[in-house]
């Protein structure tokens, strides 16, 4: 058996981060706060010290110009990380991000690929109001050209950056805020990791949950509690929001011919709808009752905590919303 | 010289209201730690003589647009304690009824624009209302507060264009307290001297000693005058230092305790404190009962925030669009 | 029977701004070359000789600053119509449009809506490649606190604009601009438009076409190809993205039993995923096939004619998925 | 002063540069009416002196970020007429296998990283591109064209405090034409003389007349030899003028027939060429030999790319990622 020791998401990020920078010289790490500061969360704590200002980099307040910066420098050779400190500020970016990185191998006829790895926080739960708390990384799916993640797990959060930054192509990684400060164990020497496909964390026949990121702890503990009902829910960790994995969700779908897809976007256009429509179209006959969503309320986030909590996907929507699709 | 009466009692209220904002700060922080206030919290402690300075030489018919920053801003504008105090609980008779926060403070008298999380994203904003205003004849001023961090943004360098190329009344009130978060001006500015970025632009600027309120004032009269006088915007820079963290989630790894120790020496409140006190304005007993006055309102503000009510959860989408035709 | 007379989407926009203009003092409208250079695509034409520059307003290229300075003009009791050239552009104004425009309100508790209305050229078929051809109208619609609408008829091309301007909150008007050159009648005198509520522009009880903006004119050929065949198309306008008519895509569907989406937006992630998703949702016992969607291919625009041709929905794939939903 | 005999050389290959633009984009003018070529299409017609004087300060290892206007800076890149010439008939042996089009020419060998058609949009990329060569100890000098318009966007403020901050290898290449499309530069900057935009980030700046291709290689010259030198950025103004529409859809209001007159009297080549003339260096049959060789190799590119072929269909999403591992 492995060594297995505890850590927290937080670490565990931190520790992909380390590998990274050790195995790759190319490797540098940019974006507000990084350094001097020791990451905004905390994420890229102690790397300063280890690597040097040349290779964590901090950045002044200028989104747009580090991104497209980081997008230059992958064309130059290097291998980046630009970090944005909160997906609410990568709308400063997302020009460079949607009309150069996503655009620039296809519009030179696959000359120049760029070979970027963007990371921001994303997400609700932590009372940061209306400019801090959006979960726009399905949002984010939607464009051509880049790759989506969103690690959920220990593993994921350590082993999704090394692969993303092999990746010839911009790989976002999205990481839950809330999840930071998550315990759990990770094996002693690091696992290889892929940066597609789903995985079923836990079997069921009855019901597939669908989910990924903070969603998906929702949807474990409430496939726990729908156990205790005699509902056996299938959980399933999306991991990569862009592309995917149809075969995971499709294959499961047509096994417990319910599907619920719990999302933290606004439920209208969110990544959900998509899958929705995906199970639509690939497994219709195979339904035994309409796909659900559990989504958040569509409202820019308000700060006052029953109203947040209110606004997001929680456990007891998750079991109702469940235990309605089989009973009624 | 010796101040006039007048003078002397001005000086007296600005000392009052920098120790509101003090002592309303320093509650806010032990409720933070109490769980009363979540979210971010960002104090404004040590920085106060800015605010106040500033606000003295705006009128009630002006506007500001602020940072998360901004609880003095809300105050000196004319919030009271207890909006803000509530607002900050996330109960219904907070300024934006528990929906802002700390970060996100209203105010349709105070005519307060934010409350602005995204830094640089209140410049667009406040030169928008100075349009509005140049358009419909108001003779007012639009005063936009910032930190030294957002001049990095493009946002600053495209509104300080506009303001100038279409000759807007807007008050680029740049508060430098010399880092973001933990990022110091010399990592973040290629130039550091911010009043040199507005030559690009044509935009008259100056720069004052933000730990001294008399200081600010004076110059910020200067810059509304001459605001008022041109049409057209003006960048004051405001040296300052924050005493505290950035939030409450900061180790303040990136600068050294003696720093911080040596801008304390500075402090804004005593420093007025002391010279009043030396002109014979102020004796213990008036301070005391100016500490005691403040320390009421503090409280009365707590326990209106314990007191108010929650907004009931069904009104969760209330707006998100407004109730009424425009 | 009211007077009609011919003109184009172009000059049908081009009277809806004049009149606007007209009625409201508040209203003045701001962009880049909206004035001097006669408009990007000539909507403006010839009004700066009639408001003068204080109206229409040159703007320098700042698209964020510009589109923030329509927030606060329209906080400060004016009403700004705010033209982005092409929906591309807009995506450096994006910081302003979600974390301000559409949060104001909410954010202040009520306290300050945002009365401003943003329009933008969107969308493929002139070879303008990857950097000018996207339809994110579909993704915008996904962002709570705006609304947004995208006008495919002369009468919504003329009519749209002053409900819009009359509404409290941000609205965002999408202008296909395929669609400038397009000819058509208009009543004389103007007739009020609402601007909510999808619109029936076709009868039909085989199969339902659900779409907007140029991809409705492909559905309507399509339609009258299919009549041809003896299938009965129902053609729905959605006219408004944000929020969705329900009621009619419901209505239309539970009649029809069988539902098409044609959407010009990349496929993953478009709003016929939340379509079809609602569709899935609130009348599944009600349909005879799973929904289907003709979308564009999940490619940046290529420049060629052939390729993006090939990109785009076409009537011919409209036409043959139609026939395959029906023959089986 | 007579010249010496290898800058006469020298001049004449200048001469021949601005001349292969000039010509093959009159032809591209034409080919656009013939339906040929379609999108936009932007022709650099009464500037070519600044791509082909920039150039000469180049070096191949040199990278260029270039606009939406860059044939000619494809061409002194060394790119074939025959590569572009495809490219904008849209055809498979364009320099991007007419995925790109007019606006987005790209070259491997030529290092020429776009063709961005976002104003402003190439302007952090150079930083980044710069930022590698600093981090991987290259000698290189990244060169970023761009038009006037572009710097009212936040992306250049952004990218010169970057740049200067950061003391990366960056040429800004301002290419101010006076007009972005119908606007005026009085119209977008509240300064006009850019040069003195560049104080605020402390860069080092100088402007050049932009229609005397000798004078903008000796100011090129100059400022790459400062940035080879420093290490860090430079900014060059070039004054000149498009005696063309800005795009095929542009009814040209927004300036007097009078103004283009009068620039067209400026004309890069028409003077360099007169230059020549007098100096003996150029005479009529020498003129007629180059305007043919020029004329045969615009006609074989045009030759080339109607003979080339469409990329299959079935290749259309191909290239939205890569084929390959990194
Ligand atoms: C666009 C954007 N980027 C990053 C952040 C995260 N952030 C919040 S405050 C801050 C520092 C801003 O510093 P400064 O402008 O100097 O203001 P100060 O906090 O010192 O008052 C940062 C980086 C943000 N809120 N918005
Ligand atoms: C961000 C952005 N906004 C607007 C446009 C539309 N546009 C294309 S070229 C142009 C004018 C740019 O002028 P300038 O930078 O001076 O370059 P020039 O065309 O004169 O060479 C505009 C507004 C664009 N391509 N990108
Ligand atoms: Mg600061
Ligand atoms: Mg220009």
């Amino acid at each position: 058996m492995t060594e297995t020791r505890k850590t927290t998401y937080r670490e565990a990020l931190n520790e992909g981060l380390r590998e990274a920078l050790q195995q790759d010289e190319r490797v540098f790490l940019m974006g507000e706060d990084v350094g001097h500061y020791g990451g905004c969360f905390a994420v890229s704590k102690g790397l300063l010290e280890e690597f040097g200002p040349e290779r964590i980099r901090d950045t002044p307040l200028s989104e747009s110009t580090f991104t497209g910066a980081g997008i230059g420098a992958a064309l130059g050779g290097m291998r980046p990380i630009v970090e944005i400190m909160t997906v609410n500020f990568s709308l400063l970016a997302l020009d460079q991000i949607m009309n150069n990185a996503a655009t620039y191998l296809h519009m030179s006829g696959g000359l120049f690929n760029v070979p970027l790895v963007i990371r921001m926080a994303t997400g609700g739960g932590k009372q940061l109001a209306a400019q801090h708390s959006h979960s726009l990384e399905g949002w984010y799916a939607h464009i051509p050209g880049i790759k989506v993640l969103c690690p959920a797990t220990m593993e994921d959060a350590r082993g999704m950056l090394w692969p993303a930054l092999l990746d010839p192509d911009p790989v976002l990684i999205f990481e839950p805020a809330v999840l930071y400060p998550m315990e759990g164990t990770l094996p002693e020497k690091p696992t290889p990791v892929a940066i597609e496909g789903a995985k079923v964390l836990h079997q069921g026949k009855d019901l597939s949950l669908i989910s990924y990121g903070s969603s998906l702890h929702k949807s474990l503990a409430a496939a726990e509690q729908l156990a205790g009902e005699g509902i056996a829910a299938e959980v399933i960790d999306l991991r990569c929001l862009r592309p995917l994995d149809d075969t995971t969700i499709i294959g499961s779908v047509s096994k417990t011919h319910r599907a619920l897809i719990v999302d933290e976007g606004w439920r209208s256009g969110s990544l959900s709808a998509e899958i929705s429509a995906r199970i639509m179209e690939q497994a219709f006959y195979q339904l035994d009752a309409p796909v659900e969503r559990v989504c958040s309320a569509e409202v820019p986030m308000p700060y006052a905590k029953h109203l947040e909590e209110a606004a997001l996907p929680q456990v007891e929507t998750i079991v109702a919303t469940a235990r309605r699709m089989l009973n009624g | 010289m010796s101040k006039q009466l007048t003078d002397l009692e001005h000086d007296l209220a600005l000392l009052r209201q920098m120790l509101r904002i003090r002592r309303f700060e320093e509650k806010s922080a032990e409720l933070y730690s109490a769980m009363k206030i979540r979210g971010f919290l960002h104090l404004y402690i040590g920085e106060e003589a800015v605010a106040v300075g500033v606000a003295e030489a705006l009128g009630a018919e002006d506007a500001v647009v602020a940072t998360y920053r901004e609880h003095g801003h809300a105050m000196v504008r004319g919030m009271s304690m207890r909006a803000i105090m509530a607002e900050m609980y996330g109960k219904l008779d907070g300024c934006c009824r528990g929906r802002g926060g700390s970060m996100h403070l209203f105010g349709v008298k105070e005519r307060l624009y934010g409350g602005n999380a995204i830094v640089g994203g209140g410049l667009p904003v406040a030169v928008g209302l100075a349009l509005a205003d140049k358009l419909q004849g108001n003779n007012r001023v639009t005063c936009c507060c910032f930190g030294e961090g957002a001049v990095a943004e493009g946002e600053f360098h495209e509104s300080m264009n506009l303001a100038a190329l279409w000759n807007l009344p807007v008050l680029f009130a740049c508060e430098n307290n010399l880092y973001a978060m933990g990022t110091a001006l010399e990592l973040s500015e290629s130039v550091t001297n911010l009043t040199e970025k507005t030559a690009g632009y044509g935009v008259p600027s100056a720069a004052v000693d933000g730990m001294d309120v008399v200081a600010v004032e004076a110059a910020a009269k200067q810059a509304v005058a001459t605001i008022r006088q041109s049409g057209g915007p003006y960048f004051l820079e405001s040296r300052t230092y924050r005493f505290r963290a950035h939030s409450m989630f900061d180790p303040e790894l990136y600068r050294s305790k003696d720093e911080v120790e040596q801008w304390k020496q500075r402090c804004p409140i005593e420093n007025l404190k002391t010279q009043l006190q030396q002109q014979g304005w102020l004796d213990d007993a008036k301070w005391a009962a100016l500490e005691k006055e403040v320390a009421d309102e503090v409280a009365d503000a707590v326990a209106f925030a314990e007191q108010s009510d929650w907004e009931p959860v069904e009104e969760l989408t209330r707006f998100v669009y407004s109730d009424r035709e425009g």
